[in-house]
């Protein structure tokens, strides 16, 4: 018996968009839809998470100024104007919490996948499309209550909880610890669980729609990157998210059951003895380190999630601008699958020196930079991809070189990172800082920024302006580097990280300059950041017009209008010939081939490799 | 079909592309990887616990009467269940959907039959003086090491942690398979076939919980 | 979507395998109590118990869960991710031990000798 | 725009890496026995990749330099890549950073993987929310018995010392660690309440404080003199508040403070602290 195909296929077949206003825009099934909202949930989140980055920075660099504004909005947090250090410290934990879960994990899985893998594999919509809404949603409240988080700390402050976005315990475990670690605490926890369910929903549905539903011709090797990359990503979510609810559901427990899991005997935390006071139970047995190995099994592997799709996108980008074929393509799959295997092996790199088993850290150790090889052979062949291209500088094209110098900036530092003698100078200082915001913090926003200004056509029909992106790429490019490669420099000095301020320390007054420079440097940034808002907003209404395949790309998404119809093929199932990066192909009429294009004979899943044409080299 | 699943090569055509390369629909797909991840989120419980035991002194407080006689007649009625549901499966593979509705009947009957067997016990443990932050009384002494550490508290935590999230995971496919019961002729036989993977899946974390939790903490005389 | 499921509604293996399966379950079941009364060093107990429990796990997924009968696609698809995910989790357990060995004893009653752990 | 781009990313280059030439920041100078061979390591490290940041990054800006569309009709070069170039480039790396790894785990191991040298100098160390407690055994070298249901802050027995012990009598506890120069020395670092970090950037040294664990650690500090001693881990509201020092003494010195009764250690300890300069940052 041969597989059986999509009945739809061949034959005209349309799913007609629903009318009312809530079941189109609202509660969505159509994977387009969701994919802009969860695009909308990360913008809004990246305003949060931006605007308090600043307000650290002020805190940073001009500690005890009186900010007046900040008096009248945060009463609890900044009495007076001035900024007490628990506001900062919740400034941090939700910083660090909302870019990397409610941005670098909705955006570019949930949104920009979820808005093209169905299209790029020809399929009409999600496996899954109730489901599909509802881990949007779930997502949404968990956006929502991490936000009362902030004002429902419990503490007569008003400020969130501050442990850090890893809520280490027994701080994160213990309410008495600390002012904003009561429900404020409890919130977060909670938040991060909802979360948890949120995504592992969407991940196998990922999954399903890619291995089920790729249209005829569209095999394995065959798939554009990005699909490679999100589902890649699909499967590390599966298998990492629910290893922190466990913890999540645990750490929740020692909270509110009086269970220890993470909390030892014999504490004594502001003035109490564990088990002498009814807000203080009696606590024995448990074990922080527990909670670490729980919290980074899933760390670890969340960090490659948020930076493949990135990945992806680039691959794609560079590929379509350049004009010319990704290089390497299979490696690039093999790259891409050997991170995300490697990259459940190497958690143990964030507990050098937690008091993990020295054994294990030097295990560790090793898997951790050989995890930078297939990173290395991803950046090698991206700059193949360019070499010998005709490449065109569009706005998405240059956020797609960005991305691949930041990344290696950022990347080779975890290679110090890496290595358990060096890590004991360099953990939780700056360097670290350093080393994650270039490749979270920067690398994969560009990838982001690369996917919006590149898919936008697609998305809404209309061109985003080029000329304010141009200007949007040149500041945050340069505005970037100024603000993250100084704090390696801090870093190696010493100057720890979450550290309210820098004054208490000799040491540290030398990089006072420096702490200056990358405040002015990062609040430049952020305020660019306007136009890339202002550019969406005003394309979306006054950007001109534009065709099906405004890029001259390949891939499927190109060959259905903008936007593409509630059913994105108009009912007829493309069926595909050739290989996704089809460009500048000899004898060919046009540069570029797209997939949909029959060729007389049959075509190998991928073209055969270093077949010496064209002046290459062997 | 059969001769399909022997197949060990994969012919290409299976992942060109416009068919279901494991000749699986969607759902049957989506809830073997929710099964996955499911299970994971038990294995990191689990390994919590043995963590967490391996690192405490111990109490092994368990008599035969109640809690081995009733975990093991617990045990009895999930793979009973697993018994009956997967008739149930087979019969609707056939298209019998009398007999199928029987079948998950008494699979539902079969689970709340372990959930009530269960309340019992978590009841009878409570009275005795459990709790998740600390141990009856005579526990303490009675399991108290050579060297004076007491038992860890984190039994009663980990037991109610592990034993509960079960409990709410037979609760739901306790409904869910009434619902399916309900409108069990409308459905296909993949969708029975998919509630019946979520059950089984439950009685197979039961498999782990069982020796883990209870057996490993059999009360033996002269202990 | 998957409104077209699959066509082969045949559902392989007869009640009476299944039957027999179940009566393994039990009789592997029945073992593991037996085992709990055998006084044995806790770690052979535990290997035995693991051991057992994952051959009941193998028979429910292979039979009742009738991945036996799926494409061997579909068995290495599941089987080897959750496989290693779960082995990783052993790691954790050296920290365990050492958490135990470094655990800080306070002295209940004085003299004591120097603090060791 | 090519070549506007290619110049923006080579200037980036230079600047970053000529930051790292600004030996004002940089590492203070280090005093202990294993930092040679980490700065050494450090070093090594810090210029392969520092090489291959700009390697890439050079190699990068030529790229968009030399084959940025010039508007000639001509087309891209057709090539779906080289499989020896894969092979060869993944070979590569792999040895360079497996040979990093293995090349740091020597320091590692002489840190961690054995006991503190046999008549090494023991300190107990007590964090807390927000101090440091550093606990010496003094004459008779016994710790006195400690029990948190002893410890009361308001009447300063932050850890907890049971006076009814015998050889908690000559014990002295005090905010300031004082260590001897050139003897190996080994702390018990515990906790009293969160995860807290001890950090003297000169020891080019880092350890977690447990809750719940008395954890180990040892090395040797040379060069005497007062360094400053930080929480690197984050512990709370006062976290970056949770500063002291680190005495590192002659011997004679150092022994002669260990010797005197506890209220005499106090004001010697303040001389000492006087006495000594934190260096010069440099
Ligand atoms: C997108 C996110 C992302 C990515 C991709 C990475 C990638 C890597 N990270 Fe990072 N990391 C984080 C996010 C990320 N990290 C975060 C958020 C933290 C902090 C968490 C917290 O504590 O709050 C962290 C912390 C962190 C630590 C812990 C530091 C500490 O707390 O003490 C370590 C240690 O090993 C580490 C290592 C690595 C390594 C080896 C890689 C490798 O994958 C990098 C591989 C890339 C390259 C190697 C560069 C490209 C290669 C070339 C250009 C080839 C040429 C190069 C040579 C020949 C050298 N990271
Ligand atoms: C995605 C992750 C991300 C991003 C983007 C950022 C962005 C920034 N971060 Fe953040 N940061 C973290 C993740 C991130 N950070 C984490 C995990 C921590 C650790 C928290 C902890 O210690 O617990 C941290 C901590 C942290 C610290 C250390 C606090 C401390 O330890 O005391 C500082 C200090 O300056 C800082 C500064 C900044 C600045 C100035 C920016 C930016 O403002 C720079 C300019 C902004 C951009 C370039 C992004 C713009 C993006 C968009 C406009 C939208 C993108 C498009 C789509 C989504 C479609 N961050
Ligand atoms: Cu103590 Cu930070
Ligand atoms: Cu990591």
């Amino acid at each position: 018996m041969s597989g059986e195909t999509h009945d739809t296929h061949g034959a005209v077949h349309r799913h007609e968009a629903p009318t009312s206003f809530i079941r189109k825009y609202i509660f969505s099934l159509d994977h387009k839809v969701i994919g802009i909202q969860y695009i909308i949930l990360a913008l809004v989140a990246v305003l949060v998470g931006m605007t308090m980055s600043v307000l650290m920075r002020m805190n940073l660099s001009w500690p005890g100024t009186n900010w007046p504004i900040l008096g009248t909005l945060f009463p609890g947090g900044a009495p007076g104007g001035m900024m007490t250090p628990e506001f900062y410290l919740s400034l941090v934990t939700m910083h660090g919490t909302i870019m990397v879960f409610f941005v670098l994990t909705t955006a570019p899985q949930g949104g920009f996948g979820n808005y093209f893998l169905p299209i790029q594999i020809g399929a009409e919509d999600m496996a899954f499309p109730v489901l599909n809404m509802l881990s949007f949603w779930v997502t949404f409240v968990g956006f929502v209550v991490i936000l009362a988080a902030i004002f429902f700390s419990g503490a007569e402050s008003t400020v969130g909880p501050i442990g850090g976005w890893t809520g280490y315990a027994p701080l994160s475990a213990l309410p008495n610890s600390g002012p904003g670690q009561g429900m404020g605490m409890n919130l977060w926890i909670i938040s991060i669980a909802i979360f948890c369910v949120g995504s592992l929903l969407g991940a196998l549905n990922f999954i399903t729609t890619l291995l089920n539903m790729r249209a005829p011709g569209m095999s394995l090797m065959r798939m554009p990157l990005t699909c490679w990359a999100w589902f890649t990503t699909a499967v590390l979510a599966l298998l990492s998210f629910p290893v922190l609810l466990g913890g999540g559901i645990l750490l929740l427990l020692d909270r509110t059951a009086g269970t220890s899991f993470f909390i030892p005997g014999g504490l004594y935390v502001s003035g109490v003895l564990s088990g002498t006071s009814t807000n203080f139970p009696i606590h024995t047995g448990g074990s922080p380190i527990l909670w670490q190995h729980l919290f980074w099994f899933f760390g670890h592997p969340e960090v490659y999630i948020a930076i493949l799709p990135g990945m992806g996108a680039t691959s794609h980008i560079l590929s379509t601008f350049a004009r010319k074929p990704v290089f390497g393509y299979r490696a690039m799959v093999f790259a891409i699958f050997a991170i995300g295997l490697l990259g459940f092996f190497v958690w143990g790199h964030h507990m050098f020196i937690s008091g993990m088993s020295p054994y294990s850290a030097m295990t560790f150790s090793i898997l951790t930079l050989s995890i930078g090889v297939p990173s290395a052979v991803k950046t090698f062949n991206w700059l193949g991809t360019l070499w010998g291209g005709r490449i065109r500088f569009t706005t998405p094209m240059l956020f797609a070189i960005g991305f691949v110098s930041l990344f290696v900036a950022g990347g080779i530092t975890g290679l110090v990172l890496g290595q358990s003698s060096l890590d004991l100078p360099m953990h939780d200082t700056y360097f670290v800082t350093a080393h994650f915001h270039l490749v979270m913090g920067v690398a994969s926003i560009f990838g982001m920024f690369a996917a919006t200004y590149f898919w936008f056509p697609k998305m809404f029909g209309r061109m985003m302006s080029e000329r304010l992106g141009r200007i949007h790429f040149w500041v945050t490019f340069v505005g970037v580097y100024c603000i993250f490669v100084p704090m390696h420099t801090m870093g190696i000095v010493g100057m720890p990280r979450r550290f309210a301020q820098f004054t208490e320390y000799e040491f540290l007054a030398t990089l006072h300059p420096l702490v200056v420079f990358v405040s002015i440097a990062a609040i430049a940034t952020v305020i660019v950041q306007i136009l890339f808002y202002f550019n969406l907003v005003w394309s979306m209404f006054k950007g001109e017009k534009a065709g099906p395949n405004p890029w001259e790309a390949t891939t499927l998404e190109w060959i259905t209008t903008s936007p593409p119809p509630h059913d994105n093929f108009a009912g007829v199932i493309p069926t595909v010939y050739r290989g996704p990066y089809e460009f500048a192909v000899p004898g060919a009429p046009n540069d570029f081939i797209l997939q949909t294009e029959p060729e007389p004979g049959t075509v190998p899943a991928t073209e055969g490799t270093g077949n010496g044409h064209n002046g290459h080299r062997h | 079909m059969s001769t399909e699943a022997r197949a060990v090569h994969f012919p290409a055509a299976d992942w060109d592309g416009g068919v279901h390369p494991y000749r699986v629909g969607h759902r049957k797909l989506g809830m073997w990887l929710f099964i996955v991840s499911d299970s994971l989120t038990f294995s990191a419980l689990l390994i919590g616990y043995s963590y967490l035991r391996a690192s405490n002194v111990w109490p092994t407080p368990f008599h035969f009467n109640p809690s081995i006689l009733f975990s093991s007649l617990m045990t009895m009625c999930l793979l009973s269940s697993s018994l009956t549901m997967v008739f149930g499966v087979s019969a609707s593979s056939r298209g019998d959907w009398r007999a199928t509705r029987k079948w998950i009947l008494a699979t539902i009957f079969f689970g709340l039959a372990f959930l009530i067997l269960h309340l019992y016990e978590w009841n009878h443990l409570i009275h005795e003086g459990l709790t998740p932050f600390a141990l009856p009384a005579q526990w303490v002494t009675q399991y108290t090491a050579a060297d004076g550490t007491l038992p860890s508290p984190l039994f009663g935590a980990t037991f109610f942690a592990i034993t509960g999230l079960h409990m709410f995971h037979v609760f739901t496919g306790a409904i869910y398979l009434s619902v399916v019961a309900a409108r069990v002729k409308k459905l296909k036989h993949e969708d029975i076939e998919i509630s019946g993977l979520y059950w089984h899946f439950v009685d197979l974390v039961w498999m782990f919980v069982f020796p883990l939790i209870y057996i490993m903490s059999v009360h033996i005389e002269g202990h | 979507m998957s409104a077209h499921a699959e066509e082969h509604e045949h559902f392989a293996g007869s009640n009476k395998l299944f039957t027999s399966i179940w009566v393994w379950l039990v009789v592997l079941t029945l073992i593991e109590i037996g085992l709990a009364y055998k006084p044995m060093s806790t770690i052979l107990m535990l290997t035995i118990l693991l051991g057992l429990s994952i051959i009941k796990a193998a028979l429910i997924v292979a039979y009742f869960m009738h991945l036996k009968f799926e494409r061997l696609s579909l068995i290495l698809t599941i089987v080897p991710m959750l496989v290693i995910c779960i082995c990783l989790l052993f790691v954790f357990f050296p920290d365990s031990f050492r958490s135990s060995d470094l655990r800080y004893k306070f002295k209940e009653s004085p003299p004591a000798p120097a603090e060791s752990h | 725009m090519g070549r506007a781009l290619a110049v923006i990313i080579w200037i980036l280059t230079l600047g970053s890496v000529s930051l790292f030439f600004v030996n004002k920041w940089w590492f203070p100078t280090a005093i202990s026995e294993h930092a040679p061979a980490l700065d050494r390591q450090f070093l090594l490290t810090i210029i392969v990749v520092g090489l291959s940041f700009a390697a890439a990054q050079i190699g990068l800006g030529w790229m968009v330099w030399k084959y940025r569309d010039t508007g000639s009709t001509d087309r891209a070069m057709y090539t779906h890549g080289s499989n020896r170039l894969e092979v060869v480039w993944t070979i590569v790396t792999a040895v360079i950073f497996i040979g990093l790894a293995v090349m740091g785990q020597s320091v590692w191991a002489s840190l961690r993987f054995n006991d503190a040298p046999a008549g090494s100098f023991q300190v107990e160390v007590v964090a807390q929310q927000f101090q440091w407690n550093f606990h010496y055994a003094g004459k008779d070298g016994v710790f006195g018995r400690t029990h948190p249901t002893l410890i009361d802050d308001s009447s300063l027995n932050f850890i907890g010392i049971d006076e009814a012990d015998p050889s908690s009598k000559d014990d002295a506890v005090h905010s300031v660690i004082a260590i001897p120069a050139g003897r190996p020395v080994e702390l018990t670092l515990r906790s009293k309440d969160v995860i807290h970090n001890f950090w003297v950037p000169q020891l080019r040294f880092k350890q977690d404080l447990v809750p719940g664990m008395a954890i180990k650690v040892h090395f040797t500090a040379n060069t005497p003199g007062k360094y400053e001693l930080a929480c690197a881990e984050l512990c709370g509201q006062l976290h970056f508040k949770m500063r002291s020092f680190m005495l590192v003494l002659p011997t004679d010195e150092h022994s002669e403070l260990m010797t005197l009764p506890q209220d005499q250690f106090q004001t010697r300890m303040t001389e000492l602290l006087a006495k000594y300069k934190l260096p010069a940052s440099n």
